[in-house]
């Protein structure tokens, strides 16, 4: 464990974390490791999404750090690995944040987060070759399809038991190949795809309902053939409770796709963000973010 | 040496039987299903490989984004429907998803071009290949007989990358055989001439060579090259066709802007700045009829690349440079 | 006759201002929000007029096509998103619901070019222009400043039928001014010059006029215009520059293939074939970092400008027709 | 009344209909008319699509002359008039059918259907100044959001009572963009528009169900916020319970939109055709032509 000076610091650590079956109480040092590594990364990138990775850390987390999300750190390229894709892409700080976390590549690098040159592009860049990332995205609404085509590609050409997770928005399911997409995923019956919805209520001009109401999410999400299941998003237990109805479903062969419906705060962790959409795509300023370290790190 | 006519057939049923060419060569081919299977022909390849093929119904958007998750979980995955929405309803996931992954996605867009005939504007698409020309990594073919797309179809799934092929609906002269080379990337010259360099591809191609031979009637040797490859597009070709027959005629079924157009007269102004006048649809929307009634109207014969290669000529002959009089400026075509 | 600078502000403010005037002078202008209201200065119309403001989140397709009904209905509809977003996610509904329509659909399409910064290629466009050019009755503005992008906003709520309007997120140099004329279509010349033209809009405007005054140190006459209007392309403008000057440059912050630099070589083809050097970006996509390296990066500076008039002139007067030496064909840029 | 040799004939008549209050019975004349000027068209036209517009004729004929969507047939730009926009423009057979039964333009002229130079086009062109051809469609899914935007310009904007009404086939349903128009419908609270889905389960490539699963249709549109009710779409009683819900909605100011999902078969009215996807986008030939004529004239 790291001490508070090194966690309240700026400067990015080496700490990693394994990836196994974990009891609930495990995960909160994991998700505000994330979470500082956010913040670290965002002060010194001078732009970029500070709410929504935030709001999604405690799902990293779980998914790459219980055992869900099967991988080898020390070899990205293992053809046996489960994928994950953020359709969200302009949530990437979380994914580049767990997925140092998880020594996949250098942590040092998370300093070179939008910057000439950079691995760690703006949004996720496939052209940029850093392992983990399985696609480009950003446009939204597009990772989604693209994770269903690899499982497709797993559930019905390759008949192996690799899982496939995509993330979105929840302001993202305003647009409709979104739909598109749920609705191929339960035709083809792909109890190994796992949909993960960031239902933090926020989107870029206010909140959800205001923007385009997308609600009722779950109805819709049941209308169109997945197994869905609302949780608390900060939760670590009722998460692993999503992703075990998720194994389940595989394991059981229902034929039928899952979707965890996590509700969160955009911001969660750093109380003048909470639930604030005005956080969608700003970075913390120097103060901001030493201040963010500091309640941050008075958790666990 | 003007080829011989070996009957006709629509382009998609090259397309069509080239697939399930590929899809024997290659078990890792895959075809997705647009609610046209019948029209764009990829049901000769469903009906041959029924467990290769998903049918993804009227969603374009997902069938190519799809098409990219199964292409980078190391399938070839192809999607065919009308160029209409397999090009444009899915553009941006043609930029972000399948060219700027690289992903190995190929896409079959049918209907092209106002011969599609009766169904009208809206299915008569003629705008998508100066799209697809400006997006990296991309290649964008148009294949001028059966023959060719069939062996453009196959050539397409054996290299890796994106990549488009575009086809008709209705029957074209048939004039390939299975000897005539096909390299993506480089054009074919067809015909031997230095008078004027008629630049073809895709349904113009036949009448591009009805008009070289209508011109040797008036002694007249033109070249008639096809660029069945738009992208990437085959500079040396077509900048030397330029400088050795000093003009240039294009001729295409898409909108005379940015398309086969679009990219000789950049190669040219870049190489070998000759006059070049343009054969294709003068910046308007197609309609109903039937496609020779349309392509009459349109202005996609042999006898408007007749005429211009004769415009050509003049100008290349008035003045070096080939520059119309002051004050006579022309728009498009 | 260099232009002043003014300063320098982002041609989104243009837009957004530009909208909040046009929403006093007009009852039926009507703005239709993509969640980005804020990055694309639609917010000021909005707070001004929340009557006529219509949120419709993030589905691009349907903004698009509402605008249509909107417009159908007698109203004046605005949609604005990042170009990305609001010219290729929608395209088919571009082609059908309001090309094809011609319904009186008004679209800005924001974070166009690399000039975006650190968001990276998804978010930075560079293909738009090419595809838009290809509609028929599409109007297609590219606008160079702050005062010019809010002179084109105005005028396309003004004129009847399609239009869009291309602008940025980063500052520009400002130089024109309440007093320069704008006219749709009509293309504007910013320096006097028979040497080189140098044709170019957007960001790339200003860095033109950098490469001409340059070129003046050397005792070159640059002609700099400004194409503000793609579509409908100003032929005779562009025909007398590349008549007068011998050869031309364009510059453009988009792929070389299809946008400014394809109308230019397609107007030159036809009417004054002259050798051009085409400045953009050339056939890749963008990435992260600010938007100052970014433009060194991909040769978005007037230093390009700069070098490519001096090839231009060079082939210019190594021979009548500016033929490259045989051998040496360049393909792109 | 017609005597059976004119019905039987493949010439145009004159006959037109009023639009006005009926009693079902008054149907089926009247969408017997519509099928027989559908055959009639498309063998002349030799290419088209029977399956759709004979299948959807029983919802022409109580939208168009049972009194719900008014329009002045003698002054077609009448402002006060409401809208119809076929989302599902490859059925517009049944849509110039009906339009000249309404006497909106000579009968004769469907004999040009998809000819040269036609104003009725293979599919609806704006560019040809049709009167009631209020848009442009063919590319699907794009009508219904057209007809949206006309919902919020008459209830946002003009505030005014008019009625917009559109009609998407199934297959239709599995684009996107379909339903990012339902969104926003129940978002704006257009009480104003009506939604028609025509659900004879097939479409070019097969039975809805196996080229791409839009069950359960009904959970979807509720989900998606539409006053749903499912109907049979050739019992005209039926259709009018479904109307006359949508005028209900509309006079209580429910803020609900209406969708009325009328189960129907293609091809209906002609036996050889009815429930045959085959039927999608083929013309009659001569022969299959005088057989049904023939049938359809022995109905009332
Ligand atoms: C197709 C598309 N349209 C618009 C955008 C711009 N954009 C980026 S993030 C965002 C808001 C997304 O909202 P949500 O999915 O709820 O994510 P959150 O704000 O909660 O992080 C928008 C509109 C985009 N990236 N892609
Ligand atoms: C965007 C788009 N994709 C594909 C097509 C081709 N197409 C025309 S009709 C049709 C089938 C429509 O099915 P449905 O809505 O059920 O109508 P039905 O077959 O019942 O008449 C298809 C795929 C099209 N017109 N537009
Ligand atoms: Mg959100
Ligand atoms: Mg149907």
């Amino acid at each position: 464990m790291m001490d508070v000076e090194t966690k309240r610091s700026l400067d990015f650590n080496t700490t990693t974390f394994t990836n196994e079956r974990r009891a609930p109480e495990d995960f909160p040092p994991i998700a505000n490791e994330i979470r500082r590594d956010i913040v670290r990364a965002l002060v010194r990138a001078g732009s970029g999404h500070s709410g929504g990775p935030l709001g999604s850390a405690d799902i990293f987390a779980v998914l790459y750090f219980g055992g869900y999300m099967r991988y080898r750190s020390d070899d990205m390229g293992w053809s046996g690995r489960d994928r994950f894709v953020l359709s969200a892409g302009h949530m990437v700080p979380v994914q580049y944040a767990t997925m140092a976390n998880a020594g996949m590549y250098p942590k040092s690098e998370l300093a070179t987060l939008r910057k000439y040159g950079t691995r760690l592009q703006g949004h996720p860049g496939r052209d940029m070759h850093l392992p983990g990332i399985e696609t480009s995205s950003g446009s939204l609404g597009q990772g989604i399809s693209i994770a269903i085509g690899m499982a497709m590609s797993d559930a019905l050409l390759d008949k192996n038991d690799h899982r496939v997770f995509s993330l979105t928005g929840d302001g993202e399911l305003q647009e409709g190949s979104v739909w598109e997409a749920a609705m191929a995923a339960s035709h083809f019956k792909l109890d190994n795809f796992c949909w993960i919805i960031d239902n933090n209520d926020c989107q870029i001009d206010g909140r959800v309902p205001d923007v385009m109401n997308v609600y009722p999410i779950k109805d819709k999400c049941e209308a169109f053939g997945f197994d869905t299941i609302v949780v608390d998003g900060h939760d670590h237990a009722d998460l692993q409770r999503g992703f075990d109805l998720f194994l389940a479903n595989q394991a059981n062969k229902t034929g039928r796709p899952t979707c965890i419906i996590a509700r969160t705060y955009m911001g969660h962790g750093v109380s003048f963000m909470n639930d604030k959409f005005e956080w969608h795509g700003k970075p913390p300023t120097h103060d901001q973010a030493v201040a963010a370290l500091e309640e941050l790190s008075a958790h666990p | 040496m003007t080829p011989t006519l070996l009957g006709s057939k629509p382009t998609r049923f090259g397309f069509g039987d080239g697939l399930v060419d590929l899809g024997e060569r290659h078990s890792n081919v895959v075809v997705l299903g647009g609610d046209i299977t019948g029209s764009v022909m990829t049901s000769l390849f469903r009906d041959k490989f029924p467990d290769r093929f998903f049918s993804i119904g009227i969603a374009e958007q997902n069938a190519t984004t799809i098409a990219a998750g199964l292409a980078l979980s190391g399938k070839i995955p192809f999607f065919a429907s009308y160029g209409a929405f397999c090009a444009l309803r899915n553009a941006d996931q043609l930029r972000i998803s399948v060219a700027y992954n690289e992903a190995n996605v190929k896409i079959g867009g049918g209907h092209a071009g106002i011969s599609v005939g009766p169904d009208g504007a809206t299915h008569q698409v003629l705008e998508e290949v100066a799209f697809l020309r400006t997006l990296p990594h991309m290649t964008m073919i148009v294949p001028a007989d059966y023959e060719e797309a069939r062996k453009a179809t196959i050539a397409m799934g054996e290299m890796v990358g994106p990549a488009y092929i575009r086809f008709g609906r209705s029957p074209v002269p048939m004039f390939t055989t299975a000897d005539t080379p096909f390299i993506l990337g480089k054009a074919n010259q067809i015909t031997d001439g230095n008078d004027v360099a008629i630049i073809a591809n895709g349904a113009m191609l036949w009448e591009s060579v009805l008009a070289a031979e209508e011109l040797g009637k008036k002694g007249i040797k033109a070249r008639v090259i096809n660029v069945h490859t738009v992208k990437p597009f085959d500079f040396e070709t077509v900048t030397n066709a330029a400088r050795e027959c000093g003009c240039v005629v294009t001729a295409e079924e898409h909108q005379v802007h940015g398309g086969l157009g679009g990219a000789v007269a950049e190669c040219c102004g870049k190489n070998a700045p000759v006059p070049i006048e343009f054969v294709g649809v003068k910046d308007s929307f197609g309609g109903s009829g039937e496609p020779e009634e349309l392509m009459v109207k349109f202005g996609l014969t042999w006898r408007e690349i007749y005429a211009s290669a004769l415009v050509a000529m003049e100008r290349k002959e008035k003045g070096s440079t080939g520059i119309r009089a002051i004050k006579d400026v022309a728009t498009y075509a």
